[in-house]
């Protein structure tokens, strides 16, 4: 996978597969040539991300977007729900865009392609995943 | 359904609990996400139901925001003054402790190794 | 003030100057075309950020940048504190975000220029601030 | 400080309880926002406190999520029981409590305007 290159994969929004979801993302941020914390970063944030999805989106399945460009790593989760909605009754401690605003350069929540994207941004040291 | 070995070693989560003099020792190995953290919470509840707990948490590679709310909700339970950490605590798993401020939320044990 | 130019202006991080920042925000987004409710999300949003200001960054000035290009108006409410921070222990229920990420098209949490900045996409139907 | 009429006729936030037969009215007027939020919430606690209120936000102009939370806060006191809502409830405020699904949670009066 080079520069400009786009990773794209499809997993069912099931408990389970939240951490598949954030393996395959850490593993493609390893070839971007960052430390372990880096891609312990990313893997944190894609968890939360991918946990939203399972959690609040009512939406079947998780996308994972990964991508390398002027020197960053974008990784994008996506669902087919309405967006980030304000529940009063949420069960979590409200700590997940917290935590993917800490381990991420930058994050963006919007709606692209008829979904529901955040789309985190971490540094890619090598320019392009190798 | 079969007792033959199969290529999957490397269960998500493991949890084991040992009985040591004046307790047990909660270890818990893997990770803890959303698909795992009600199994380590209900399970760690009812250790401390039994009394004092070391949770050992050397062997634990991952824990996300799901891990944190568990140990909050342990933390609430009355029998939580019988709880204590092991201080050995692998790097991921010490940044979202440190992250979310719960590190100073808990009791560290004497360290029993060396 | 026409496309591409900048209204920037600084505001005390005190519970008081909120109303001050939304309103100076809306009043923007009118020049800019927007309907009744076009103007109310923008207050909305503004007034969910810069309340996170005074609770939760420590900061004590609330920055609002106006801008409009592309046909798009961007409202940034910005701070000098250290950026989105897990709490577990918030006083609040967790709304602000999945307000702002109902009422706009996008939002973005990012550092930039040493600062905390939540930037804020709306409609700008007449394509420049009149 | 000064008797003399100033520019500014338009406080932020304005709270009236007017007694009425079964009970008071609370009306609220402005906006609220974290600067207003706590003493709307007290104010209409204790007004709770003395009997049936029917709170009345028709001339609300503005409420932003630490109004949800105020009355959220008051919904959860059993004194609660005693509320209920003037349905006549202007868009900007309505668009907030449909957004957090704080209208459902309301109970509304009957409107007694024509
Ligand atoms: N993918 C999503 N779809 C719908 N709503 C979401 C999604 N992700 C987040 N949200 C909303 O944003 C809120 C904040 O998310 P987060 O910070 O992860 O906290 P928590 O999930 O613990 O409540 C959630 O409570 C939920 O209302
Ligand atoms: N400007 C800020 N500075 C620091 N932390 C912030 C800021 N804005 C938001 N946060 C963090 O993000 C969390 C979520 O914000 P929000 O959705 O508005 O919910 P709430 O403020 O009700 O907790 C807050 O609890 C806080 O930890």
């Amino acid at each position: 996978m080079v520069p400009g290159v786009r990773f794209e994969a499809r997993f069912p929004a099931i408990p389970v597969a939240v951490a598949e979801v954030r393996g395959k993302a850490s593993a493609l941020a390893r070839r971007c040539g960052v430390s372990e914390q880096g891609a312990h970063d990313v893997a944190l944030a894609v968890s939360e991300a991918a946990t939203n999805v399972v959690i609040h989106s009512g939406s079947s399945e998780i996308v994972l977007i990964v991508e390398a460009h002027d020197g960053d790593l974008h990784v994008i989760v996506a669902d087919k729900g309405p967006g980030l909605v304000p529940r009063r009754d949420s069960p979590g401690l409200g700590l997940g865009l917290p935590i993917i605003a800490t381990v991420s350069s930058s994050f963006e929540s919007r709606r692209r392609d008829g979904r529901n994207e955040v789309a985190m941004v971490f540094p890619c040291p090598t320019g392009g995943i190798s | 359904m079969s007792d033959t070995p199969t290529a999957h070693h490397d269960p998500e989560f493991e949890l084991l609990i040992q009985s040591e003099p004046g307790g047990n020792r909660v270890i818990v190995r893997g990770e803890i996400d959303m698909s795992t953290a009600d199994t380590f919470r209900t399970q760690l509840l009812q250790a401390l139901g039994d009394g004092e707990v070391v949770l050992d948490m050397s062997e634990l590679h991952f824990m996300d925001s799901s891990g944190v709310a568990a140990i909050d909700e342990v933390l609430r339970d009355p029998s939580a003054e019988h709880l204590t950490v092991d201080p050995h605590i692998l790097e991921p798993v010490r940044r979202i402790l440190e992250m979310t401020d719960m590190i100073d939320a808990l009791s560290f044990a004497e360290s029993d190794r060396r």
